[in-house]
């Protein structure tokens, strides 16, 4: 009963933190593990979600949740091979637009 | 196939031919001449010998009332036209260099003669039409530059009156009750838009600027040719008024005497004989002008008078080709004799329809006509060269013939009384006298009122442009620029630029996110 | 046979198909090329018989190996969803054509577009066909990340750039999802939509939910002010993968909203007048941004932003006009895809033919490649709703919906941004026929890629006369 | 699906297919091409007097499919439809000889004769359009084809008045297509049928005033009404073939004849003139004939001096169909024809001064009748005819504009007619004086040598075919055959008995 309240507002504040880092960091390593503790503070609510019910644990949200792992771990290796090969193209690990650049001033093609 | 139809065909072919055959057989230019004598020769050998005949053209145009008709009308139109371009062309094949061109002639004689045959409302508007811009078409192919100011003016109140005539005809058409020109219940106000165009393109003070000017600056041969538009209006007019309109006769003959002693003012103000010819060629319309209300009368002596009046004025330009001697004294008292008896029985004629108190008005205005054209005659001196002045000699008799033969047939038609032969002796004694009074000096430049309609018109125009162009045509083009600036973005891509970029910050996605999430949700309550 | 065939799977095979070509290709990179075009057009042939099974019979269900809900999962194909199935196949067998020949001079680049391409096309047959809520989240995370994949395929900086930010965008646009159906699920028990729409009641527990997941979904499909994301990616991908981005991607995204739109139907004005005028905001602000855009990859990618715009304008239109709201923005969505694709590969032909996509040094391209520049004609006729195209019947219903109920904002909205998009499309054609002071290079451009472009882009214009035959369909699955 | 159906769809694609294959020609294939294109162009003729024959007897050529729900894409041929498409087929048959000589040897052939063949085939399209949801297509499709015709010199002058076209055609097209979308969700159809479909509806006249405003706002920006002429005189960088059927005949032809359809067969002369929108129109169509005018009168470029007096004489149609009486229909919908023939022979002749001696200016026009007799005596014709004097055609549509004006009682109209024959005379008649009666001068701009000949053949007969013609229907005005026969045909179905 309490432990799903626990879990909810776990979750809730671990999404807000994800949101704080994603906004205001601007190195892209960084911005991945906001992301990632978003994902945790989603999983952690769906579980509390499910875990409200009276009648014992719920598997549906636990099959859930592990789906949405994998997601979420396939999404990080992508995310992060991707830094790599940006780091290596550019030499920045991090987005142009956080330097105020126009889309329309001249790109290499 | 009819000859009434060749009148107008023929001189077209002789002018398509004139104009192609240069490329394929060189023609003298003298050649022209001839042509145009020819075809005149077959006008008049129409006019004089044919029977009276009627060719309907149901389907010209679009009243389907026009017809071609071969009538006294037409028989003394087409002889004054036969006559005048006989004359013109038999100049032409002496004219070496100047001197209109053969082919507007020709196109000119034809639009004459088709005016002359035309009958039913359009068909007597393209005739008159023609005829018109045929003329223009000859000063124009003229030599020099003297001519251009007064063909201008002249083609100017062509155009309007073209556009009056086409508004009577129209009018006159959808009145019901009004089948031009056989019943005369035309209402007043159509009767005067045809006075008007009368008076614009037939040379009639005040619109008869262009007539000494014209008169002064061109060649004999277009000199003579130059009583044809005022002949044409007539005709045109007669054909399209109903018969006898005397709701007009006190306007025309208030006209007329305004007329008159403006043109007898300003004809002896004159230096050059042209010039004076001019006003006795424009006081001879207004009297005409005059006439016209009676109608043709019933033997038709308004066309007859029209052709000795105006047949006798056309002779005058040829005097000046001949040396002194009995045949030019010969040529212009039969010419003066003409046009003062035909001057008098139009008077009588006009006096017909006018109030009883008023009728002898019409006198004086056929003494100033004869006036101004025996001063005209006085003071036109033998110019030509001595080799021309031979060839030239016996030319002068044409019209002169014409108009003695139109006189005569008006005169034996009816009888219009002893007293319409007044006007022939005052006119000429008084014209003596006045040629000895005042000797020929230029006191007024010829077409008096021409050069302050001029003026006005320009600034008209000048009006014109700067409305058009300067106002609201740049108003709406500047307003069309700023619209269309729009369209390469480039213009105001400043202006989006710093918004683009703050909304591609990541702050503000996320921001617009929690927003856009919380807005719905809370939307969704309600 | 026949009966087999009848019996056949089709739903599961236009997945699996897809899926198991994707693997060919990984397994067999020499042959993936052909590989993916054979996968494509199978593929290509299960959807279209998904597609006439249900204009035969109806809405389709199927059970994945039987089991039943929740844990079970279930196929399901209504109208809709057959649709977008077509749509998808369309305009995938279109760009497999073109990439094939595109692709071809970088091999390593083959390697690696099949596999993820299919892999994408399954992801969205699956999104498609899925039929509760965290399927739907399932497949549309595959979806992301697949297409993320692709725009990072070209190596350049811009691409890289483009892709970190979509990846990132749209895993947070996911997980917001996510949240929404957690707390879905914690309110009802259950993910079915079948089931939801048989349980929802309004209230906090529906609007709270409803609320993360409407957010999420606008943030992956780039509707205004979350466009952000858009023009980088689809402008700097090679171009078969702009036109998969901007033609099918994007509107998986709002195939999922409006599904959840249809089942969940919530009453009241305050959220289609939201999400109407975010629209119409997109509206402009695509157009402009295109307007003022140099290069042309970049223009298209700004005029996708406008057109998703259109397809919101029909929530505010549905409350009295649902079914010619609704149908017109299905339609658009079709004709859109259709239209956008073809123009994002002509805009590829283009840049292989001169080395370069400034819109004013195209220097007579028309001479050089009139099909290619016809293409784009065409397409952009589409786009801006001319007659007789795709895009001028969803138009014309979206108007007629709007003028019937006299809304006349909305209306005005339409015909103004259907002026702007013409006016975009038409100055890159003014450029087409001019000169350009500089030279460029001169490559020659295979017949192929310019036909298929030409093909897809006149598919687009003759949409309009199949409107009988595709929008009955829709009957039944509209609210 | 018998042949009476599809005899419509065979006249579309007898310019329509040629077009296409034109399109994939090679640029040296002129033998083919030519053949295309003439073959096409007689064969469209031939089928036209196949169906005029018919619907004179009665016959009615239908073809639908259906297009947007509830609206079907319909072509029908009646009487007018077959007028404007005769028109343009005709005048198409001309300008196509003339172009390929003129055209002859310069680039992109075949692309110009592609769009040329496409833009006839959506003005046919447009004339032969059955409901209003049909013409709108077609009216957009006139506008696309046009296009690339009007910028096909490809210079940034073209770009620029391309630029201008179509923010002009556009944005009427859009304004027709919110006329048409609020009509339909009014009435709920838009068929075309004589005498109007929106007076049975029952609207309330306010409203239909606003759909009137759109719709002829619409259509007004092709037939170059008052406010939103401007793009005629700039599209005139176009080509002389293009200026002379695009821009006389097919592009505001097909607004003139988008405001006779709005007004005879959507709205119903009859309802139109009682909800007082006819009226408006009519002082409209009026300042605009008098301001082009005027603003024709100080044009030197000859080409443009030719288009604002295409917008002049273009709104004699609007201002005849807005009289609203049975004898000005006659007078606009005749025209319709005659300025087509008058318009396309100025143009013609235009263009020969321009391919043979250079000559752009009416100022430089001075003694050009010396040079080049038949061609000018051609423009002579067509001129005097839009000045509207016998014996050409202009004397005849003039004759019936006033006529019904004066027929039902609007004597302001005369007035206009006679302000606008004044000004045409003043910006006609010194070109004629300055052509025929002017010394010619030393040498010309940039003279052609065509072998002795004043041009070569293929640009002399066109423009004397045209004018002969208006000259003998305006000669023979009553004589059975001529459009102003078939004019009367139509007529007596606009006007409820």
């Amino acid at each position: 009963m309490s432990s799903g309240i626990l879990f909810a507002c776990g979750g809730l504040g671990l999404l807000a933190i994800g949101i704080w880092a994603l906004v205001l960091r601007a190195h892209l390593i960084r911005k991945v593990l906001a992301v990632n503790v978003m994902g945790s503070g989603a999983f952690l609510l769906l579980v509390g979600a499910g875990s409200m019910g009276e009648a014992g644990v719920d598997p549906v949200p636990q099959a859930m949740v592990i789906t949405g792992i994998v997601v979420a771990i396939s999404a990080t290796a992508l995310a992060l091979a991707l830094v790599l090969r940006l780091a290596n193209a550019t030499g920045k690990p991090a987005l142009p637009e956080d330097r105020e650049r126009d889309l329309m001033d001249s790109e290499e093609r | 196939m009819n000859l009434l139809i060749v009148l107008p065909l023929l001189p077209l072919a002789a002018a398509a031919w004139l104009a192609i055959s240069p490329r394929f057989v060189p023609v003298a230019p003298v050649a022209g001449g001839w042509v145009v004598a020819l075809c005149a020769t077959f006008t008049i050998a129409v006019a004089a010998l044919v029977a009276p005949d009627r060719l309907a053209l149901p389907m010209v145009f679009v009243q389907g009332n026009a017809a071609l008709v071969l009538d006294a009308t037409a028989r003394a139109a087409l002889l004054l036209f036969g006559g005048l371009w006989l004359t013109a062309g038999l100049l032409l094949t002496r004219a070496r260099d100047e001197g209109p061109g053969a082919v507007m002639v020709l196109i000119a004689l034809s639009g004459a003669n088709s005016l002359a045959l035309a009958q039913g409302g359009s068909l007597v508007y393209a005739g008159m039409v023609a005829a018109g811009y045929g003329f223009y078409g000859v000063i124009a192919s003229e030599q020099g530059n003297a001519w251009r100011r007064a063909a201008r003016a002249f083609v100017v109140l062509l155009v309007i009156s073209d556009l009056l005539v086409f508004e009577l005809i129209l009018s006159a058409t959808v009145k019901p009750g009004v089948v031009m020109p056989e019943a005369g219940g035309m209402p007043a106000s159509l009767l005067v838009i045809g006075l008007l165009a009368l008076v614009l393109r037939g040379g009639i003070p005040p619109a008869h600027g262009w007539l000494p000017t014209l008169l002064a600056a061109v060649s004999p041969a277009t000199a003579v040719l130059a009583v044809a538009p005022v002949a044409a209006a007539l005709f045109g007019t007669m054909k399209l008024l109903p018969d006898g309109a005397p709701v007009l006769a006190l306007g025309s003959l208030a006209l007329a005497l305004a007329g008159v002693a403006w043109s007898l003012l300003a004809g002896l103000c004159q230096g050059s004989a042209r010039a004076t010819l001019g006003y006795a060629l424009a006081a001879t319309a207004a009297l005409l002008l005059l006439a016209l209300p009676a109608g043709p009368g019933q033997a038709m002596q308004l066309a007859w008078l029209a052709l000795g009046l105006l047949a006798a004025a056309a002779s005058l330009p040829l005097v000046a080709l001949q040396r002194a001697g009995w045949k030019r004294d010969l040529a212009v008292a039969a010419a003066l004799l003409a046009h003062g008896l035909a001057g008098g029985y139009a008077a009588a004629h006009a006096a017909s329809v006018l109030p009883a108190g008023i009728s002898l008005l019409g006198l004086p205005v056929a003494v100033a006509a004869t006036l101004l054209l025996t001063v005209a005659a006085r003071r036109s001196r033998f110019l030509a060269p001595a080799d021309r002045a031979a060839e030239a000699a016996y030319l002068a008799f044409a019209p002169v013939i014409f108009s003695l033969v139109g006189t005569g047939v008006a005169w034996t038609a009816s009888w219009p009384g002893l007293s319409a032969a007044a006007a022939a002796p005052l006119g000429i004694t008084a014209g003596l006298v006045a040629y000895r009074l005042l000797p020929a000096s230029a006191r007024m430049e010829p077409g008096d009122l021409l050069l302050a309609v001029e003026r006005a018109s320009a600034g008209a125009l000048h009006g014109g442009r700067v409305l058009c162009v300067n106002g609201l045509g740049a108003a709406r083009d500047r307003l069309e620029a700023g619209l269309l600036a729009l369209w390469d973005g480039q213009r105001w891509s400043a202006r989006v630029r710093w918004l683009d970029l703050r909304l591609r910050a990541w702050p503000a996605t996320c921001l617009f996110m929690l927003t856009v999430a919380l807005a719905a949700a809370l939307l969704l309550l309600q | 046979m026949s009966e087999w065939l009848a019996g056949a799977p089709w739903m599961m095979l236009a997945i699996m198909l897809p899926l198991s070509g994707a693997l060919v290709a990984f397994l067999l990179p020499r042959h993936s090329a052909l590989v993916g075009l054979g996968a494509s057009l199978l593929t290509a042939c299960a959807a279209l018989v998904v597609m006439l099974q249900v204009a035969a019979d109806g809405r389709q269900a199927y059970r994945l190996g039987g089991w039943p809900a929740p844990l079970g999962i279930e196929l399901v194909a209504d109208g809709l969803s057959v649709l977008m199935l077509a749509m998808t196949a369309v305009v995938g067998v279109a760009v497999s054509v073109y990439a094939r020949v595109y692709l071809a001079d970088s091999p390593d680049k083959v390697r690696r577009f099949w596999p993820l391409w299919l892999f994408l096309w399954a992801a969205l047959n699956a999104l498609f066909q899925a039929g509760d809520a965290f399927n739907l989240y399932v497949t549309l995370e595959l979806m992301g990340l697949s297409a993320v994949a692709l725009v990072a395929l070209s190596g350049s900086g811009p691409a890289l750039w483009g892709a970190m930010r979509y990846l990132l965008v749209s895993l947070l646009g996911s997980l917001s999802y996510l949240v929404g159906v957690a707390l879905l699920y914690h309110a009802y028990g259950t993910l079915d939509l079948a089931l939801l729409s048989e349980r929802a009641d309004g209230g906090l527990q529906l609007a709270v939910p409803l609320g993360a997941m409407i957010a999420g979904l606008l943030l992956k499909t780039g509707l205004f002010p979350f466009h952000v994301w858009l023009p980088p990616a689809h402008g700097s991908a090679r171009a078969p993968v702009s036109a998969l981005l901007s033609g099918l991607v994007v509107k998986a995204s709002f195939y999922l909203l409006l599904r959840l739109w249809f089942t969940f139907t919530p009453e009241g004005q305050g959220v289609p007048l939201l999400l109407g005028s975010l629209g119409a905001a997109a509206i402009f602000w695509g157009s402009i941004q295109a307007l003022r855009q140099k290069r042309l990859k970049l223009l298209v990618a700004y005029s996708t932003v406008a057109q998703l715009g259109y397809l919101f304008i029909a929530f505010p239109l549905a409350e009295l006009e649902p079914a010619l709201a609704w149908s017109g923005s299905v339609y658009l969505a079709l004709s859109h895809a259709m239209a956008k694709g073809a123009m994002f590969l002509a805009a590829g032909s283009i840049m292989t033919q001169g080395g370069h996509d400034e819109i004013d040094e195209l220097d007579r391209v028309v001479e050089r490649m009139p099909l290619t520049l016809a293409a784009f004609a065409l397409a952009g006729i589409s786009l801006a709703g001319l007659p007789p195209s795709g895009g001028f019947v969803g138009k014309w219903m979206l108007l007629q919906a709007a003028m019937t109920q006299g809304s006349w904002f909305w209306a005005l909205v339409i015909i103004v941004g259907g002026l702007l998009t013409a006016t975009y499309v038409f100055r890159v054609l003014g450029f087409a026929f001019t000169k350009s002071p500089h030279e460029h290079e001169r490559h020659d451009v295979p017949a192929t890629m310019e036909w298929t472009a030409l093909v897809l882009a006149l598919g687009a214009v003759l949409l309009g006369f199949a409107a009988p035959w595709a929008l009955p369909l829709l009957e039944g699955v509209l609210p | 699906m018998s042949f009476n159906t599809w005899l419509p769809v065979l006249v579309l694609c007898s310019s329509l297919v040629p077009g296409l294959i034109i399109f994939m020609l090679p640029e040296r294939a002129t033998a083919l091409r030519t053949t295309l294109n003439l073959g096409g162009a007689v064969l469209k003729i031939v089928l036209l007097v196949l169906m005029m024959i018919g619907v004179f007897h009665g016959v009615d050529y239908e073809f639908r499919v259906p297009l947007v729900p509830g609206l079907d894409f319909v072509l029908h041929a009646d009487a007018l439809s077959l007028m404007f498409v005769n028109l343009s087929a005709v005048l198409w048959l001309a300008t196509t000889f003339y172009a390929i000589g003129y055209l002859e040897n310069s680039p992109n052939r075949s692309r110009f004769f592609g769009y040329f063949s496409l833009c006839v085939t959506a003005t046919v399209g447009l004339a032969m359009a059955g409901n209003l949801l049909t013409f709108l297509v077609f009216y957009e499709a006139l506008t696309l084809t046009t296009y690339p015709l009007v910028v096909h010199r490809g210079t940034e002058v073209a770009r620029k008045a391309g630029r201008t076209y179509l923010a002009y055609t556009l944005l009427g097209g859009v304004l027709l297509l919110t006329g048409t979308v609020w009509l339909y969700s009014l009435t709920g159809t838009l068929e075309f049928i004589d005498r109007g479909f929106v007076a049975q509806a029952g609207v309330d006249p306010a409203v239909l005033r606003m759909v009137f405003l759109l719709l002829i706002l619409g259509v007004g920006v092709k037939a170059a009404l008052l406010p939103l002429h401007a793009w005629l005189p700039q599209a005139m960088v176009a080509p002389a073939p293009v200026s002379a059927l695009l821009h006389a005949v097919a592009v505001v032809k097909a607004g003139a004849f988008g405001v006779v359809r709005i007004i005879y067969d959507v709205f119903g002369i009859e309802f139109a003139a009682s909800i007082g929108v006819t009226l408006p129109l009519a002082i409209l169509a009026a300042a605009t004939i008098i301001y082009a005018s005027l603003r024709a009168l100080f044009q030197d470029d000859l080409k443009r001096r030719l288009a604002f007096s295409t917008v002049s004489q273009v709104s004699y149609i609007t201002l005849g169909v807005a009289i609203a009486g049975p004898i000005a229909t006659i007078g606009g919908l005749v025209h319709l024809v005659h300025q087509g023939f008058m318009k396309i022979t100025l143009f013609f002749c235009a263009g020969n001064y321009a391919e043979t001696l250079g000559v752009h200016k009416v100022s430089e026009m001075a003694g050009i009748g010396r040079r080049m007799p038949w061609t000018t005596a051609a423009f002579t014709v067509a001129a005097l005819g839009m000045i509207g004097l016998p014996p050409t055609v202009g004397f005849v549509s003039k004759w019936y504009l006033g006529l019904g004006a004066l027929e039902v009682g609007q004597h302001w109209v005369v007035f206009v007619l006679a302000g606008s024959s004044l000004l045409n005379a003043a910006y006609f008649l010194p070109i004629l004086r300055t052509a025929w009666f002017d010394a010619p001068p030393a040498e010309w701009p940039e003279e052609r040598d065509y072998g002795g000949k004043e041009t070569a053949w293929l640009l002399l007969l066109p423009p004397l075919a045209t004018a002969a013609a208006t000259l003998v229907w305006g000669l023979l005005a009553s004589m059975p055959g001529t459009p102003l026969d078939w004019v009367q045909f139509i007529a007596a179905r606009k006007y409820a008995p």
